[in-house]
C-alpha cells in the first residue's frame, strides 16, 4: 500500500503520519499546491495548524490545490483518513458531515483518551473488535464534533459515527460524545485523536497502529 | 527626517549614562544622530553588552568533550553521537510577559526557537520555567498564569514543538516581577552547524520572515522626530504580537535553505532587531556592513530609518549568501510563503552603514558598536539585613503530620502542574518517551536507539536563602533528574534572573550564584555552552528572588531502558539511596509554616552528591531498578507521595525515627532518592552504595512510620490535594 | 469600499467562550449582562462588493455552524 | 438592550489572522481584497449601558493591543 500524507503550510503531525503510515506500507508526503496524487492507495489529510488555524480550523486549507484532487479521489472511492486538524479540514471541504467547534473548556487540550469502536466494520477499523477500547492521545483546541440533532440521528442509524470518547473523557464537549465519523459510502474518516501517535509502546501505545492495519487490509483487500 | 541632533537627555532617556554617551560621541567623533544613537542605546543596552554580568560569565567553564559550540552563537551545541549535534539554549521574555503575559510568552518561545534554527538544529523540545506571585493571594498572578502558560501553549503547539517539560514557582517575591524563561533544544547534523558571522566582502545581506512593523519600539520612541501627542500613541505599539504560524514556515525555510548549503551565515531578529543582529553578524566576521532601511518590507509604510533599525517584529532571520544564490534563496522563501529582500550588502570597512535609498543616515565602527560598550565590576556585598519579607502563614505548625503531608501536596509549589502542562503538546515529532510527570527528566528518542535527555530547574527560594549552597542545589537537582532517567550530562544552559546589579546585594547574590554554577557545572563535567541574563527584576518592594534557572541535557545509551518515576510493581522494594541529610531550613514545609527564610543554607558535598547521582544513573540504565526520583521540594514524604501517585500504587515505609521527625519526613537536601525494584536487585544496589531499604509497594494507601508516629492516607486523598491547581483553570 | 461581515454562532450551539464571558461578569461587579455570544468581526477593503456573498459563505463562516451578516461602510471606520 | 461591541486589533499590532485570509482568497479566486483585519464581534443584553465601557476595556477587549467599539441596538440583530 501506498499512502500519501498532506502537507500544508502549518501542517505538525505530517511527518508523525507518515512514519506510522510506513510500518504498513509505503507513505510520501503530498505538497499542498501540487495536484498529482502520486498514485497512492490512500490519502492522509494530517494534524497541526494548516494556515495557523487562523480564522476557522481547517477553512483555509480545504481549498489548496492538492484538496481539489483528494476530493476527486474520494469521490472515487479512495481511502481517506483525517486526524485532527485533517478531519477539521474534511468537515470544512463537505467531505464529512458536521464540524468542529472549540473545545467546551476553552483550552487546547492534551490528554490520552479512550475511544471506544462502534463500528469495527469499516475500512479503517477492520483490525478491531466492536466495543474495544483503544487508547490514544488526543490534542487539540477545536474538536467539539457538532452537528444538528436530525443528522446526528441519521449518523447513528447509519452506522457513521466510528468512535466515541469515553462518557468521562470527553473534555471538549462532542455531541453524543463523537471522536470520529465516516461518509455514507464509508471511504472517508475523521478523527480527533491521534492514532499515529499510538503505534509505538516507546512512546505510549500501539493501540492507533490497528487503523492503518485495517487501511491496509481495505487496501489490499480491494486489491485482489 | 529631522536635521536636529538627540542631545544628552535623549541619550538618558534611551539609558545611556552621561559617561557612555560621551563615549559614544568620542567614538563617533562627534554626536551621534538619531539613527546613529537609537543604534549605540540598544547595543549598548544590559541586554545586548551584558554590561554587569560579562566579567562574571567568563568564568564559567565552557569546555567539554561533548562540546561542540560553546557560548557566544545564537545556541551552544553538543555532540550526541553519530554525526547528530544537540543545539539548547534558555531565554527570558520576563518583561514582555509583566505586560502582556500571553503575547510575552508566545513571543518568548518563538525567540528561543529561532535561535536554535538559527544555528542549523531542527527545534525538537520546549520547556519553561515560570514565577508568579503567590496565587492564593493575588488575582494579577493568576491573571499571569493562566495567560502566559496559554501563550506558550498558542505558540510551541502551532509550530509542532513539542513542550516536554518545565517548572513553576509561586512566591510573593515575584508579584512585580513575573518570570517567564524558555528553553528550547534543536536537533541537527553536524556538518549542518551554522554560524552568524557574516563572511565574504561583496555577498548579500537578505532579510526574511515577517514584515517589519513598530513592535517593540517602547525607549526608542523618545527619538520620533515629531513630539509624541495622545494621538500618536496607538503609532507606537510596544507590544510584540507572535505568529506561530509565520514562524513554521520561517522554520522550514530555514532548514531547506540550510540542507541546500545557500547560506553563508545566517541569525535570527530578537531583542534589539535588524541592529543587534546585523552588528553581530558584521562583528563575528569581521567586515562591514551596508544596509538601505528602504529595502525592508514594512508592515507600515511611514516608518523612519531610526524605527526600522530598532524594530523588533517576529519571525524574522537575516541571513548572508552569494550574489549568485539570490534567486535559488528567494525561490525557496517564495515555495514557503516566507517574503524576502535583499537589503545590503558585506564590505571590508568595518563600518555598519546605514541608508535611506541613497541617502547615508548612519555610520559606526562595527568594533565601537560591539565591543566598545564599558563593562561594569560588581560591588558585591553580603546584605546585613534580610530582603525578604516571611510569607504568610498557611499552614498550623500544631497541624498533624497527616495533614501537613496534605497541605504540602497540595501547595502551588509542590501540588500536579497538570492543568499548565496539558495545555502543551509533548508529542509532536514522535520521539518524546517520558513526558511530564513520568520522569524526573523529559525523554527524547534518537535515530540510533540513544536518548536524549533534558530538565530545567531553578529553586529561587534557597538561593534567597543562600546564593551559593542554593544554587548548587539548583544544579545538582538538575542531574539528579537526569540520572533517575538514566542520562549522563553533556551540558548546561543557565537563565541568571536577579534584580539590579548596581544594587549591593544583588551582586553578591549574582557573584555567588555564578561562582556555584561554575563549581557545580565543573564537577559534573558538564560544561555551560550557552545562557541568558536577566537583571533589573526589582521594584519597590524589593528584587525577585535571586532566580538562576538551570537547563541541562544529557545522553542515555538505550532509549529503551529510560526510567521511570512511579512505583512499577505491587511488593516491590522501596529504598533510599544517597548521603541524603535533610533540613527543614527554606523549605517548602517552613514557607507553609510562614518562616522567614534563614540567613545561609547546609553545605552540599558535591562530590558525593555526584557519585551517588552515577549509581543511580548506572541501576536505571542496567534496568537494575525499576523507578528512580529524586527528593526535592517537601521531603522524602512528598516524593514517595509522587512515586505512588504516577503509579496509582500505595506503599509502606519505615523511616528512621531518630531525631526530629518533622525534619526526616518533610527536610529537604540534595543527594536523596527514591528507587525501587525487587529485593535481589536492591539488595545489589546496597553493594555499590550507601542504601536504606525504607519499604514495600502496594495497596491503596500511602503509610509511613516514623519513630512513634504514623502518616497513613488514602491515595485518593492524596490525589484530591495534588490536584488542588486544577481550580485556577476551571 | 471597506465592508465588515459579523459572523455569529448560531442560535441553539454552545458559545463556551460567550458562557465564560458571561460567568466571570458578577465576579467583576458587572450585573444585569446575560445572552452573551461571542464571534468574529472581519473588516476589509473590498473592489467588487459583490463577491461578499461568496467569501463570507465560503471563507469567512461555516454557514452549518455560524451566520453572517455583511455591512458595507462608506468611509474608514473610526480605528 | 441589546449591544455589541466590535474588538479590533489595534492599527501598527500585527494581525496574523488578517494576513492569512488575505493571502489566502487570490488561491480561492477572489481578487481585489485587501487591508483583512480580523477582530471580534461580542453581542449581549446589558441593563446598564454605562457599564459597557467599563466591561469591554476589563474584559472583552485587551487595551494593549485590541481597540473596541461599542453599538448599542435598539432591537435584538437579525439573528
Ligand atoms: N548566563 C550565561 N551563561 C553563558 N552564556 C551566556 C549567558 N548569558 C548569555 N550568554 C551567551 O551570550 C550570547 C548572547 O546571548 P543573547 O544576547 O541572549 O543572544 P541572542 O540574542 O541570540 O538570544 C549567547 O551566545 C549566549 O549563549
Ligand atoms: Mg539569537
Amino acid at each position: 500500500m501506498k499512502t500519501g500524507i498532506l502537507r500544508f503550510p502549518g501542517s505538525c503531525d505530517e511527518v508523525d503520519a507518515q512514519l506510522a503510515a510506513q510500518l504498513v506500507g509505503e507513505a510520501v508526503l503530498l505538497w499542498h499546491g501540487d495536484r498529482d496524487l502520486q498514485d497512492v492507495d490512500a490519502v492522509i489529510v494530517p494534524g497541526g495548524f494548516s494556515y495557523g488555524d487562523y480564522l476557522r480550523a481547517g477553512a483555509i486549507a480545504r481549498f489548496s490545490p492538492v484538496m481539489e484532487s483528494v476530493i476527486e479521489f474520494a469521490r472515487d472511492g479512495g481511502l481517506v483518513l483525517g486526524i485532527c486538524n485533517g478531519f477539521q479540514v474534511l468537515c470544512e471541504a463537505g467531505l464529512l458531515p458536521g464540524a468542529l467547534l472549540p473545545n467546551a473548556n476553552r483550552r487546547f487540550t492534551f490528554r490520552q483518551v479512550e475511544l471506544e469502536v462502534v463500528e469495527a466494520d469499516t475500512a479503517f477499523t477492520s483490525a478491531c473488535p466492536a466495543g474495544e477500547l483503544l487508547s490514544i492521545p488526543a490534542k487539540h483546541g477545536s474538536g467539539r464534533y457538532y452537528a444538528d440533532e436530525a443528522t446526528l440521528d441519521q449518523l447513528e442509524e447509519s452506522g457513521q459515527v466510528v468512535v466515541r470518547y469515553r462518557p468521562d473523557q470527553n473534555f471538549n464537549g462532542s455531541l453524543r460524545e463523537i471522536a470520529g465519523v465516516r461518509n455514507t459510502d464509508g471511504n472517508v474518516f475523521g478523527l480527533m485523536p491521534h492514532p499515529e501517535h499510538a503505534v509505538d509502546a516507546l512512546t505510549g501505545s500501539t493501540d492507533g497502529l490497528r487503523i492503518f492495519e485495517s487501511m491496509r487490509a481495505a487496501v489490499e483487500g480491494a486489491h485482489v | 527626517m529631522s536635521e536636529q541632533l538627540p542631545a544628552l537627555k535623549d541619550a538618558l532617556a534611551l539609558g545611556l549614562t552621561e559617561a557612555e554617551y560621551e563615549l559614544v560621541c568620542e567614538k563617533q567623533g562627534s554626536p551621534p544622530n538619531q539613527v546613529e544613537l537609537a543604534m549605540y542605546s540598544l547595543l549598548w543596552s544590559e541586554h545586548c553588552a551584558y554590561k554587569h554580568s560579562k566579567k562574571l560569565l567568563m568564568t564559567l567553564p565552557t569546555e567539554g568533550p561533548a562540546v561542540v559550540m560553546g557560548p557566544g552563537e545564537n545556541a551552544g551545541a553538543v555532540d550526541v553521537g553519530d554525526g547528530l549535534i544537540c543545539a539548547f539554549k534558555v531565554e527570558s521574555h520576563n518583561h514582555p510577559s509583566a505586560v502582556e503575559p500571553f503575547q510575552g510568552a508566545a513571543t518568548g518561545v518563538g525567540g528561543i526557537l529561532r535561535d536554535i534554527f538559527a544555528i542549523g538544529a531542527r527545534p525538537i523540545a520546549v520547556l519553561d520555567s515560570l514565577r508568579f506571585g503567590d496565587i492564593e493571594a493575588s488575582e494579577r498572578s493568576r491573571y499571569l498564569l493562566e495567560h502566559a502558560v496559554a501563550g506558550i501553549g498558542h505558540y510551541g503547539n502551532s509550530i509542532g514543538v513539542p513542550t516536554v517539560g518545565g517548572e513553576v514557582y509561586f512566591e510573593a517575591a515575584y508579584e512585580k516581577n513575573c518570570l517567564v524563561n524558555a528553553m528550547a533544544l534543536g536537533l541537527g547534523p553536524r556538518e549542518q552547524l551554522m554560524r552568524s558571522a557574516a563572511a565574504g566582502v561583496g555577498n548579500v545581506v537578505l532579510i526574511y520572515g515577517a514584515s517589519t512593523g513598530r513592535d517593540g519600539i517602547g525607549g526608542a520612541s523618545v527619538l520620533a522626530s515629531a513630539e509624541l501627542g495622545d494621538a500618536d500613541d496607538d503609532k507606537r505599539p510596544t507590544v510584540q504580537v507572535g505568529d506561530p504560524f509565520e514562524e513554521k514556515k520561517l522554520m522550514e525555510c530555514s532548514l531547506e535553505l540550510l540542507e541546500l548549503g545557500l547560506i553563508v551565515s545566517l541569525q535570527d531578529l530578537g531583542a534589539a532587531g535588524l541592529t543587534s543582529s546585523a552588528c553581530e553578524m558584521a562583528s563575528k566576521g569581521e567586515v562591514g556592513i551596508d544596509i538601505d532601511v528602504r529595502k525592508v518590507p514594512l508592515r507600515e509604510a511611514d516608518m523612519e530609518p531610526f524605527e526600522i533599525m530598532v524594530s523588533e517584529s517576529q519571525e524574522r532571520m537575516l541571513c548572508v549568501i552569494e550574489p549568485k544564490d539570490v534567486d535559488a534563496v528567494r525561490a525557496i522563501c517564495d515555495k514557503w510563503e516566507v517574503s524576502s529582500a535583499a537589503i545590503g550588502e558585506v564590505t571590508d570597512t568595518r563600518l555598519m552603514r546605514i541608508y535611506s535609498d541613497a541617502e547615508l543616515v548612519g555610520e559606526m565602527p562595527v568594533e565601537a558598536l560591539v565591543d566598545d560598550c564599558p563593562i561594569y565590576d560588581l560591588q558585591p556585598q553580603k546584605p546585613s539585613e534580610p530582603l525578604y519579607d516571611a510569607p504568610p502563614q498557611r499552614l498550623d505548625p500544631s497541624a498533624s503530620l497527616s495533614d501537613s503531608l496534605l497541605a504540602l501536596v497540595g501547595s502551588p509549589n509542590i501540588s500536579s502542574r497538570r492543568p499548565l502542562f496539558e495545555q502543551y503538546d509533548p508529542i509532536v515529532q514522535s520521539r518524546t518517551v517520558r513526558r511530564p510527570e513520568q520522569a524526573d527528566a523529559a525523554v527524547l528518542a534518537l535515530p540510533n536507539g540513544s536518548a536524549l535527555a533534558v530538565s530545567i530547574d531553578g529553586n529561587g527560594r534557597r538561593v534567597a536563602a543562600d546564593p551559593y549552597q542554593g544554587t548548587l542545589g539548583v544544579v545538582l537537582e538538575c542531574a539528579s533528574n537526569l540520572a533517575c532517567v538514566g542520562a549522563q550530562p553533556l551540558g548546561t544552559t543557565n537563565n541568571l534572573n536577579f534584580g539590579n546589579p548596581e544594587k549591593p546585594h544583588v551582586a553578591w547574590q549574582l557573584s555567588e550564584a555564578v561562582r556555584a554554577i561554575a563549581d557545580a557545572c565543573t564537577a559534573l563535567e558538564a560544561p555551560i555552552v550557552g545562557g541568558n541574563v536577566s537583571l533589573y527584576n526589582e521594584g519597590a518592594s524589593g528584587p525577585i528572588f535571586p532566580t538562576p534557572v538551570i537547563g541541562m541535557v544529557g545522553l542515555m545509551p538505550d532509549v529503551s531502558r529510560a526510567g521511570r518515576l512511579g512505583f512499577v510493581e505491587e511488593g516491590e522494594t522501596i529504598a533510599l539511596v544517597g548521603p541524603f541529610s535533610p533540613s527543614l531550613d527554606a523549605s517548602e514545609l517552613s514557607k507553609l509554616r510562614g518562616e522567614p527564610l534563614p540567613d545561609g543554607l547546609p553545605e552540599v558535598d558535591i562530590e558525593a552528591v555526584r557519585a551517588v547521582q552515577l549509581v543511580v544513573r548506572d541501576a536505571v540504565r542496567e534496568g537494575l531498578v525499576d523507578s528512580a526520583h529524586d527528593i526535592a521540594e517537601g521531603g522524602i514524604a512528598v516524593a514517595l507521595t509522587e512515586c505512588a501517585l504516577a503509579a496509582s500504587l500505595g506503599a509502606a515505609v519505615t523511616l528512621d525515627g531518630q531525631g526530629d521527625v518533622w525534619q526526616a519526613l518533610f527536610g529537604e537536601a540534595s543527594g536523596g532518592f527514591i528507587v525501587c525494584g525487587h529485593a535481589t536487585a536492591i539488595a545489589q544496589l546496597s553493594e555499590r552504595t550507601e542504601l536504606i531499604v525504607i519499604g514495600k509497594v502496594g495497596g491503596d494507601e500511602l503509610r509511613i512510620e516514623v519513630g512513634d508516629e504514623v502518616i497513613e492516607l488514602a491515595l485518593s486523598d492524596l490525589r484530591t490535594s495534588h490536584r488542588s491547581l486544577e481550580a485556577l483553570f476551571q | 469600499m471597506r465592508a465588515r461581515v459579523l459572523v455569529r454562532p448560531k442560535q441553539g450551539i454552545l458559545d463556551p467562550q460567550g458562557v465564560a464571558v458571561e460567568r466571570a461578569l458578577p465576579a467583576l461587579g458587572f450585573e444585569g449582562v446575560s445572552d452573551v455570544r461571542i464571534g468574529r468581526l472581519v473588516e476589509l477593503e473590498i473592489d467588487d462588493p459583490a463577491q461578499l456573498e461568496a467569501i463570507s459563505s465560503s471563507l469567512l463562516a461555516n454557514p452549518l455552524v455560524e451566520d453572517f451578516e455583511i455591512e458595507l461602510l462608506e468611509d474608514a471606520p473610526s480605528a
